[in-house]
């Protein structure tokens, strides 16, 4: 029941799925509930759309790395980017309604704050952007 | 992204299917709806049923879609939302925005 | 149609199906046929069987990395293990009769020489042992 | 790997379930052989039917309860074989050894 693994691919959309299909099987691997296992894999697919898209502004040249860690208790997941980062306290202070539709986009950060139990970000020269998103679970 | 266009009584069904996410799907799917509207088209169904995967992205792009139509005085409805797509609505509330459906006539109905 | 994706894990059995769902969803995604898809993923598995197994001697501590790369022509998968390797040259001469019931076990290489176009072995002190498995395709 | 055992017409059924590869698999297995071995049951048909996954040591496996069978004048059959296991049969030519069966009913039989 405690396990980790980790992705790497360049960044481009068409790997999105390929992300979705190894994080469906860890999540049948450790029978999460469909609710659990839906907002895992939603919020994990968030992210990494923002990592290859606002993060590696979408250059194939550079890759997203996702890290899978679990054990009986939570699943966390780490995303890395090789972008500049960005000023994430601030857009925490004020994350946009999700419901208004005047902003096609914008929707991303606030469904993994809502669906997680902790989302949390982290530059450093070295490491790039990190993203880490954790879920309470009961294997 | 892939999508069919059928009519039925009137309505304008667009049976999309594959991935629904950033990028050149969302300049595809603008496209189509501008094209229906320059024919006259204003009750749309986005069938669903067919995506195999999707992303918040994906959701603005169906957001376009609504607006574009909702503007010219007409609508866009919602077939065969996913248990995943369904999570992505209710969470940011857009599913008070959208009219859902799970049968394909009551869709057509609804514009009766 | 052209992609890469790596994935790296530690040298446990029970991950061997995680690389499995990996597999699976690049082989959905260029719509190879059935026995073609069949045969590149008994040969992963094959292969990381013997990295997990044999190379890094089940050690958790130390992981094993996949490498998947295609384009329309070819599939190819990289392997790296951590191990000393082994005397590939001699084995690859005298490879054992998979249907010798009185061997419970050595027939990985035979099937994975078998299934797929291409299998070749490579030791360098710094990458560690390397299994490349390649097969034409027809995407 | 699980496995549940049923007995049909004097014949055992082990209905083995999820992965069969190398490690702890194997001895779980050689115990349940032994086992049935020491109860004098000599009939045995594994079911394959409800295994998502297995590699060569996997079938490994079933060869040690092939040939533990065989040498004391019992027989091991394969119901339910999946096309990835048949893969594997059929280039390692074990699909000479191992009688395979799609059907319940026919495999029962094939003791008679
Ligand atoms: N990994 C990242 N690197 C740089 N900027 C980011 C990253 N993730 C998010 N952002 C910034 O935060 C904003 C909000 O992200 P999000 O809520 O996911 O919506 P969207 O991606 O649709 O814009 C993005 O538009 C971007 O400016
Ligand atoms: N990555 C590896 N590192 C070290 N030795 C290996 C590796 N792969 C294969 N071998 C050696 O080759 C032998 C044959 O491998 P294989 O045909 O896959 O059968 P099996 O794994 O069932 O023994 C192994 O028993 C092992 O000694």
């Amino acid at each position: 029941m405690t396990g980790k693994i980790s992705l790497e691919f360049p960044s481009e959309y068409k790997y999105l799925n390929l992300v979705d299909a190894l994080c469906n099987g860890i999540i049948r691997d450790i029978e999460l509930d469909p609710k659990t296992a839906t907002e895992i894999a939603v919020s994990v697919i968030e992210a990494c759309t923002n990592a290859l898209e606002h993060g590696n502004k979408s250059n194939p040249a550079v890759n997203v790395r996702v890290l899978f860690m679990w054990d009986k208790n939570r699943f966390a997941v780490e995303v890395y980017d090789c972008g500049e980062g960005f000023d994430y306290r601030e857009y925490m202070k004020n994350i946009p309604d999700p419901s208004d539709i005047d902003h096609i986009r914008g929707r991303g950060i606030f469904i993994m704050k809502e669906m997680m139990d902790s989302l949390s970000f982290e530059f450093s020269d070295n490491e790039g952007m990190k993203v880490t998103l954790e879920k309470v679970i009961s294997g | 992204m892939k999508y069919k266009i059928r009519e039925k009584e009137g309505v304008v069904l667009i049976d999309l299917s594959g991935k629904l996410m950033g990028g050149s799907d969302a300049e595809l799917f603008k496209d189509c709806i501008y094209d229906l509207l320059e024919k006259g088209r204003k009750k749309i169904i986005v069938n669903l049923g067919k995506v195999t995967w999707i992303n918040s992205a994906g959701v603005g792009i169906l957001i376009t879609g609504y607006t574009t139509m909702r503007k010219k005085e007409g609508d866009l409805k919602l077939l065969n939302v996913s248990e995943k797509i369904k999570s992505i609505l209710y969470v940011t509330k857009l599913n008070l925005i959208f009219d859902c459906y799970e049968d394909e006539e009551d869709a057509i109905e609804s514009y009766s």
